[in-house]
């Protein structure tokens, strides 16, 4: 996205604009992840607590989800900058 | 409230729309929690068939163990990601336990 | 959550925030509730009308989720008030 | 419109807040359920296979038939929350045959 | 719905609500369309680049996914038409 | 903006709200497309086993395919629908390759 054609009242709108959407997508983020780890390692409800395996599945998808979407991201931005370059000759 | 521009009248009626956002942030976020709780011990305890409307007694206890068990998810991927220093930011979310 | 520290202006705006969350909440339950129970409950297209069968699902499913559904805010509610607790010595 | 404070050109301009923001909540819940049925029906109906980009005869006549019964369910469960008392809130979904 | 009661500025002010609202819909749509699409259609992840095959899968889809949605669309306006009508006696 | 009115103090800071609206737009539909990649992909790349917290090399290139792949759906789909016209609309969306 290009907003050097805003003025400045409009940058900084957009600054405050985008935030607070960083915020809201990282709290989305969290609460996602919890929820998607939650679902697969949790299969056992004979108990309350955290078994130390799934403890572990937790620790390791947790992991793993923020390392996914580290490399989508930078995938994402590259590919996203291809997408809006000019065409080549 | 950043959103829409600072009206006039709200401002001259003394709130503080700093403190305002972070609250209905914490609300949002606590209420997407909720709900993900909802579906996913739903998922987890309710058997698909219908045969009856009461929550028998092997549901129930099912479900105080899986919101238990949610909770305690919530709270090692939070220090996770404390510990990780990823969560710099979010420090509006003081109410979840977190 | 607490709003001790926030004047009158600022917790009747709160107020409001708070009644259209829950209307908003409440149909969300709602809309929720009547695909959940459709999904589990219909599986039969030869004809349009609701069969006796597919109807009693659909009244057990929609009873057993508002109960589910107040449970777990039970729960919620207590393990959010533990959680927010100051830590025993 | 009651979470943003009341804006003086707007209130001056003669605008119902109360009126504008059901109406607001009545087109969001009838864009929900649309959503649903979309989803619901495609799943019930489409067979992901994608041989070919038409409805044949059987996907449609299932798709109409799909979205009449999600019509009944949702009024079935409609008059349920409702001798259940636990709509007395809702009042502002008056559109979807509640 | 009946707008009919609303006053000139009210009417305004709700085709404008309308109008935000439909573009989002439609971009809610769209990449909802992508979503499904990919997921039922793209299965080899050997290459990056999409087969013959899965472009013609890719392509099916959509088509059928529009005509899906706009069949939903008639007879949602139908039923919904018909359960906002006086009842009959 | 146009959702809430103009205040007398945004209009008069020299803020153009269409601008702006569609900059917004333009901003949820990019975030709304990585959402769906990243849940995409993890369920096409990732093993819910979760031996370890590393992504392995079969991982990583997965994603890093699955990510291109997703890109040129997306792509055929636009062009599909722009021959269609039903994109008359979408003329906001200028950012993600459409």
């Amino acid at each position: 996205m290009d907003f050097s054609q805003f003025n400045a009242a409009e940058q900084a709108h957009m600054t405050k604009v985008i935030e607070k959407k960083q915020m809201q997508d990282f709290m989305r983020l969290y609460s996602g992840l919890v929820e998607r780890c939650f679902n697969s390692c949790c299969n056992d409800f004979t108990s309350k607590a955290l078994s130390s395996k799934e403890e572990q599945c937790v620790l390791n998808c947790a992991d793993k989800f923020l390392k996914h979407s580290e490399r989508v991201g930078q995938r994402f931005a590259e590919l996203n900058a291809e997408a809006m370059a000019p065409p080549k000759p | 409230m950043s959103m829409f521009g600072r009206t006039p009248a709200a401002s001259s009626g003394g709130v503080n729309h700093e403190r305002i956002e972070m609250a209905i942030n914490e609300i949002d976020m606590v209420s997407d929690v909720f709900n993900r709780i909802v579906a996913s011990c739903h998922n987890k305890c309710i058997s698909p068939r219908y045969a009856e409307g009461d929550l028998n007694k092997g549901e129930s206890v099912c479900i105080d163990r899986c919101v238990a068990k949610f909770f305690e998810v919530n709270k090692k991927v939070g220090e996770k990601m404390q510990s990780a220093g990823a969560n710099a930011q979010a420090t509006g979310a003081t109410s979840f336990g977190l």
